[in-house]
């Protein structure tokens, strides 16, 4: 229910699915879907074939009393040979043809992240996803979690990391999955074609949350994406009402700074996603709540109710501190 | 199936339900909702073997217990205690596998230490973590010297080794710390 | 519709045991050989992969394996093989009494081996909780400990077998061939096991 | 006192043996008192008859496919919704790993090895298997490492990381508690029950086959017995070996799986795979070996093609260990590494292929009557074919990387295996109840539950592939609705409900025919394997005579009479050991009588395996009873008979 008004903003942006390997907003992805179509074809193929011999079979000499009459149980008509040969051969051709089809896919995907024109770093967590947008100038470098922001038509690489357990990383409508696994560094290439709002999510079970381990993506014109990168180089801003003070104040002082980080403040927690920018995102906890003020209510006074077992403690907020939280939060743009 | 085989099974069900029952329950929050923010903490620093209050009854619902004990261990690494604890056997801090306590051992005086803060750089928690991921801190500072069930304990940590399992971890009598000894 | 039965050969002039691959018991020894011979192989592939992940083995600070204890097990394991072959032809000969006075020395030697076999766990210079390379190991000698001992106390029980009017039954003398065979391939197995655990972290330092 | 090798020239003593002279009645009433159990509860305890063995094993796999489709259902009600509240995330997950587990560990290899070990004997014509007495240990074993399981998750401490339990999640610090090291000591409880089976199954079929019944005249269903149990051989003690060290790694701090000590967490995928892969082989090979038998008796016509049959049944043995890579091709390994394990995925296909052309061939050439069995063949086929052909997608790289660990997978193995075997399995039930009850099932409540059963499985598993090419990841329990999972996710539980009614159907089934069904003689379908020359059901020494044999249709060959060999003792359990390759006569082998001390052994194993979990000092102290246990089971009971494993 609570996602409904999420996906009717993903779906009014102009897509039919944000996360569906039969999206091909990737180059990976329409790769995928032309080899899937190849692959089905010659499969159904085969299904009919087999299917009609086994129908002609069972019905062309079927019985329907138990005769015990003396058949030659032996003799071998014959057609059985050639059949078989043509058969054999159809299955090596097919086979064969497939193999290299997919080897060729598997090439041409490789060399899609050949020049990667940006880096980033994913870092696994259980349950949220840690973004850096490499640089080699680190005052360039940007932190943010639960999303991934990328420029249409420029290829990305990404190197995947993970903090606890194995993770999957895995945007359906870009590219095929890609595992995070501990003490590893394995990497994907992105290289988005269409803009648009998607949908990723972790494929490899890694706990009780699993399910609500999601990431939001933005495909945008290199604009939009120069904007935005600029928007999250920024400091988080000073609080202005006496409510966004009173907020601020509990979170820099308080339970919340000890994991968190806020640029800026010195809420300088590192193993809980960076709130910098936390209100300019399209969900919460990692796909588990659309972004609105309600559930940011809903989801600081008691993340274990919304996305039980993660490792966001409820505090048990009074509720002048609860107003002044939220406040504070939404300035975070 | 005969009763005699029925019999044992219950036998052998009754057995796995006397550990299984709290051992491993996991609780994705504090108990008492309404009352954490407030409730009392144990705040007299009982040196040595000074009179110590009665026990806290919250101890039983994190002693031994697998799920409190791993968020402690989480915790104890997340929180940066390595920093100055390290891996138990003590650095700039002191170290917390060798059983000797200076301000108690039991898990609820733990719980004042990490909550007050200690002379001496030992910095105070309160309102910096939740009560609860104090008591599981404390849960898990208790494995250290061997004092939680070893079922209950993970050997290691996905981390470098820099102790003995604690699995094997011998239980070391409580006892305080000589006051000169820093 | 039952058939009624047409009498072809009889089959009771048949022997009533026989050695070899003629044993119903030699086939189950075989595969019981296979699926430890395929847990040896697995674990010495898994010293590999995880040999693959240091850049030195063993890997510094940590010294190889003193070499005194595996040296002398391994050469008390060699020389085992001489009574074993003993005893081994002496079941294929019917000899019991050669039998009788065999299973003794070799359950002297298994007492023996086990008995080194604690130095060479204190030999090994790493605890199985210190590393990777310490585990695989710790586990390589462990797995071969449990064939040392399960075959030691096989010899021990089949000693006592032997001892009682039991012995005289030739089908026990199968049982001891088979036994031989199994000794057999507990010392083979060992040859590789030794060279991973002592020789490899000395070369590829 | 003569000398040993004196007696052993001795000609044979003199003592009654079945022949012209001791035959009928006389002979079955002696055969009888020597081959049957002790009476009383003690008496079924020992048993080590393999009929009994089989039959419990059969039961047993059954009691946990329906306690592991239950959970099924659960999770389909779960997901019949999105965002649904039915079941919480930590019950889900254990929930979903217990299925996998039970279904895998406990239904599917268990329930072919007892369908092996019933049929086996009575298929190569001999009285009883090979060291009977460890038959009887695997059972036991198997069942304590069931009961073990389901209590632990009865009392809320069942495993919660998945059937396939990848470390780090399921290593010391992330799989809290006690969960994981049940599951992994569940694994070798089955291990150890499957290895010993297999190597049963493995003597029997070199040794005993009846005189005559040399490897190419072996049924097509021994053959896939006989590959099975050598694929056990060598695959289980990969997971035994991964899983020892999970144990050990949680238990007393070693590092296999530690990145930060130069472990590596992929050690164990490498592991688990290498046993998983064939893990399927094994369950999928039995079923086409039931396939088999079906197709010729159903078509009144032996198999066509025998040896191409045989062949793409050890092709696939072989090939099912060069594998197991392609269950890792989103773990980052080098990508031209990848190639070879897809052709090689791809090429297994090629037996199979060949396999259901020889089945297709058998039904031209015959003149099939369709009975329920063959229903099941028929089914398993259209939906097998489904379920192999979605495996020659994922073998492909670039699919396999957006289909791996979605709804599409669940819905391939679920096609396999279903399809694959357990279709063949509920035929194979059909078709040998008789043999094993002495009734014929009904045809017309088969016949509704195969209908139900055939298109409830599609309704409930068509839709998981477009589930999963929409986005849906596999051990989610719940999902976001908008994302075009609604409709998907409520036909397959729709599905779900009409496949789970019909299976009750089939037990209900199961149970009246075995009270009140037609009395079956004793060659019901006009069959032409060996198991079908005995009575419905067979009598505890299985033939009063041995057959021998002399072609692959040995009932179809056969006249009025049947060709016997004669000669074995009587008043002593006693069988016939021919040679591996043509099996020719060679030993008079004894056969161990029932004993008690495969289950006390099983006991003490248990005790020791058990508390191991919560001291490695159990394994110590535990080894004596076990030792002692073994040693009595060894034990010769007289001089004179012997053979005891």
């Amino acid at each position: 229910m609570r996602r409904e008004g999420l996906l009717a903003l993903l779906c009014l942006s102009g897509c039919s699915g944000a996360q569906t390997a039969f999206g091909g907003q990737g180059a990976e992805d329409a790769n995928f879907i032309q080899l899937f179509t190849v692959f089905m074809i010659v499969c159904t193929v085969m299904y009919l074939l087999v299917s009609a011999a086994l129908i002609v079979a069972v019905w062309r000499r079927r019985r329907t009393a138990m005769v015990v009459e003396d058949c030659n149980h032996q003799a071998t008509s014959g057609v059985v040979r050639p059949a078989l040969i043509g058969w054999t051969a159809l299955i090596a051709i097919g086979l064969t043809a497939l193999t290299l089809v997919g080897f060729f896919t598997d090439r041409s995907n490789a060399r899609n992240g050949s020049h990667p024109q940006l880096k980033l770093t994913v870092t696994a967590n259980q349950w949220w996803w840690d973004v850096e947008y490499d640089w080699a100038d680190v005052s360039k470098s940007v932190r943010t979690a639960n999303e991934i922001h990328l420029p249409v038509g420029i290829p990305v690489e990404v190197t995947l990391k993970s903090n606890d357990v194995i993770h999957s990383f895995w945007i359906p409508n870009l590219a095929g999955k890609q595992d995070l696994i501990p003490g590893r560094r394995t990497d994907a290439q992105l290289l988005p074609r269409k803009t648009g709002l998607y949908r990723g999510q972790c494929a490899e079970f890694c706990g009780t949350q699993h399910a609500q381990m999601a990431l939001d993506v933005t495909v945008e014109s290199k604009a939009d994406f120069e904007k935005w990168y600029g928007a999250q180089l920024q400091t988080a801003p000073v609080p202005k009402t006496p409510l966004q003070l009173a907020g601020y104040r509990y979170i820099t002082t308080r339970e919340c700074a000890s994991c968190h980080n806020i640029s800026g403040t010195s809420a300088g927690g590192q193993v809980a996603p960076d709130l910098t920018h936390f209100a300019s995102r399209r969900s919460i906890a990692a796909g588990t709540l659309p972004m609105n003020t309600g559930n940011i209510y809903g989801w600081v006074a008691d993340p274990q109710s919304q996305k039980p077992g993660n490792h966001m403690p409820t505090i048990g907020l009074k509720a002048d501190d609860l107003h002044g939280i939220v406040a504070y939060l939404e300035t975070l743009k | 199936m005969s009763l005699r085989f029925r019999n044992s099974t219950a036998l052998l069900a009754l057995a796995a339900a006397l550990w299984g029952c709290n051992r491993e329950e996991r609780q994705t929050r504090g108990k008492p909702l309404g009352e954490t923010a407030t409730a009392a903490m144990p705040d007299t620093v009982y040196p040595g073997t000074g009179n110590a209050p009665a026990p806290d009854p919250r101890a039983a619902q994190y002693e031994g217990n697998a799920s409190a004990i791993a968020q402690g261990q989480m915790l104890y690494n997340q929180m940066n205690c390595v920093g100055c604890h390290f891996h138990g056997g003590g650095g700039m801090g002191v170290a917390l596998m060798d059983g000797k306590w200076r301000y108690g051992g039991r898990i609820d005086q733990i719980v004042a230490s990490i909550d007050q803060g200690r002379p001496n750089g030992m910095p105070a928690w309160r309102h910096r973590l939740t009560e609860q991921q104090m008591w599981q801190l404390a849960a898990y500072v208790r494995t250290l010297s061997g004092q939680e069930r070893k079922d209950a304990v993970s050997a290691r940590a996905d981390e470098v080794s820099n102790t003995p399992p604690q699995t094997q971890t011998k239980r070391e009598p409580l006892m305080p710390a000589d006051s000169d000894e820093q | 519709m039952r058939h009624e039965p047409e009498f072809a050969d009889d089959l009771s002039a048949l022997r009533t045991h026989a050695f070899s691959y003629r044993s119903l018991t030699w086939w189950g020894i075989i595969a019981f050989m296979v699926i430890e011979g395929a847990f040896f192989a697995l674990a010495m592939a898994a010293y590999f992969f995880l040999m693959a992940q240091e850049q030195e083995w063993a890997p510094r600070p940590w010294s190889p394996p003193d070499l005194l204890a595996g040296t002398l097990f391994t050469a008390v394991m060699l020389l085992s093989e001489v009574p074993n072959t003993m005893i081994k032809r002496a079941a294929n000969a019917y000899d019991v009494a050669a039998v009788r006075k065999l299973l003794p020395v070799m359950s002297a030697i298994g007492l023996l081996l086990v008995i080194i076999r604690g130095f060479e766990f204190n030999s090994l210079n790493v605890f199985w909780y210190d590393n990777a390379y310490g585990s695989i190991i710790w586990a390589l000698l462990f797995l071969h400990t449990t064939h040392i001992v399960t075959d030691w106390g096989d010899t021990l029980v089949l000693w006592q077998l032997m001892k009682t009017p039991h012995g005289e039954d030739p089908r026990r003398l199968v049982d001891t061939d088979e036994n031989a065979l199994y000794w057999r391939f507990v010392w083979l197995t060992w040859l590789p096991i030794y060279v991973l655990i002592y020789w490899v972290p000395r070369l590829f330092r | 006192m003569k000398s040993a090798a004196e007696r052993a020239k001795l000609p044979p003593a003199d003592v009654p043996r079945d022949g012209p002279n001791l035959t009928g009645e006389e002979l079955e009433t002696k055969l009888s008192t020597t081959w049957s159990n002790p009476p009383g509860f003690v008496g079924w305890l020992s048993s080590v008859d393999h009929k009994d063995i089989g039959r419990r094993y059969v039961i047993t796999a059954l009691v946990f496919l329906a306690l592991a489709g239950v959970l099924a259902i659960a999770m389909r009600l779960q997901l019949a919704r999105p965002d649904n509240d039915l079941i919480g995330a930590a019950r889900y997950n254990e929930i979903f790993t217990m299925h996998g587990t039970t279904m895998m560990f406990l239904f599917a290899v268990p329930v072919m090895q007892g369908m092996q070990i019933y049929l086996t004997p009575l298929m190569i014509g001999t009285r009883s298997n090979a060291f009977p007495r460890l038959n009887a240990f695997s059972y036991w074993m198997y069942l304590a490492g069931g009961l073990l399981l389901w209590i632990a998750f009865v009392l809320n401490v069942g495993p919660d990381v998945g059937w396939f339990a990848y470390p780090p999640l399921s290593g010391p610090q992330f799989g809290v508690g006690k969960r994981v090291d049940i599951w992994a000591q569940m694994i070798t409880f089955t291990e150890v029950a499957a290895l010993a089976a297999a190597v049963s199954l493995t003597a029997t079929i070199l040794k005993q086959k009846a005189p005559g019944m040399s490897l190419a005249r072996m049924p097509i269903f021994v053959w896939a017995t006989l590959v099975t149990s050598l694929m056990v051989i060598f695959s289980m003690p990969s997971v035994a070996l991964a899983s020892g060290m999970l144990l050990s790694d949680r238990l007393v701090g070693t590092h296999f799986y530690n990145p930060a000590e130069r472990g590596d967490a992929l050690l164990w995928q490498h592991l688990f795979w290498f046993f998983g892969h064939p893990e399927v082989y094994i369950i999928f090979l039995p079923a086409t070996g039931f396939v088999s038998e079906i197709v010729a008796t159903f078509s009144r016509r032996s198999i066509v093609m025998y040896p191409i049959v045989v062949m793409s049944l050890v092709a696939t043995g072989i090939l099912a260990f060069g594998l197991w890579v392609h269950h890792m091709f989103a773990t980052g390994l080098p990508r031209i590494g990848y190639s070879f394990y897809t052709a090689a995925s791809m090429s297994v296909s090629i037996p199979t292929g060949l396999q259901i052309f020889c089945w297709i061939a058998t039904l031209w050439e015959g003149r099939p009557q369709l009975k329920v069995p063959l229903l099941y063949v028929i089914g398993f086929i259209f939906t097998f074919v489904i379920g192999g052909l979605t495996g020659v997608m994922i073998a492909a790289v670039p699919l396999d990387l957006q289909l791996h660990d979605t709804y599409f997978i669940v819905a391939h193995f679920h096609y396999v295996l279903i399809g694959g075997a357990v279709f063949p399995l509920l035929g194979a039930i059909t078709y040998w109840f008789p043999k094993a009850t002495g009734r014929l099932m009904s045809e017309t409540l088969g016949k509704i539950a195969f209908w139900m059963i055939f298109l409830g499985f599609q309704l409930a598993f068509f839709p998981m592939h477009i589930a999963g090419i929409y986005g849906m990841p596999r051990r989610v329990y719940t999902y976001p609705a908008g994302m075009g999972l609604e409709l998907p996710n409520m036909l397959s539980t729709l599905g779900s409900l009409v496949v789970s009614t019909a299976v009750l159907l089939f037990v209900v089934n199961l149970v009246i025919s075995a009270r009140s069904g037609r009395r079956a003689a004793p060659n019901p379908w006009g069959a032409p394997s060996l198991e079908w020359a005995t009575s419905c059901p067979p009598p505890p020494y299985n033939f009063p005579h041995i057959p021998l044999v002399s072609s692959r249709t040995p009932l179809w060959d056969a006249g009025e009479k049947l060709p016997v060999v004669h000669g074995l003792r009587v008043e002593d359990r006693e069988l016939v050991l021919t040679t591996v390759m043509s099996a020719e006569p060679d030993v008079r082998e004894p056969s161990p009588e029932p004993s008690p001390w495969p289950l006390i052994g099983t006991v003490a194993t248990t005790a020791m395996f058990v508390c191991s979990i919560f001291s490695p000092w159990a394994v110590l102290v535990g080894v004596v009873p076990v030792a002692l246990a073994l040693t009595a089971w060894f034990w010769p009971k007289s001089p004179r008979l012997s053979g005891s494993l």
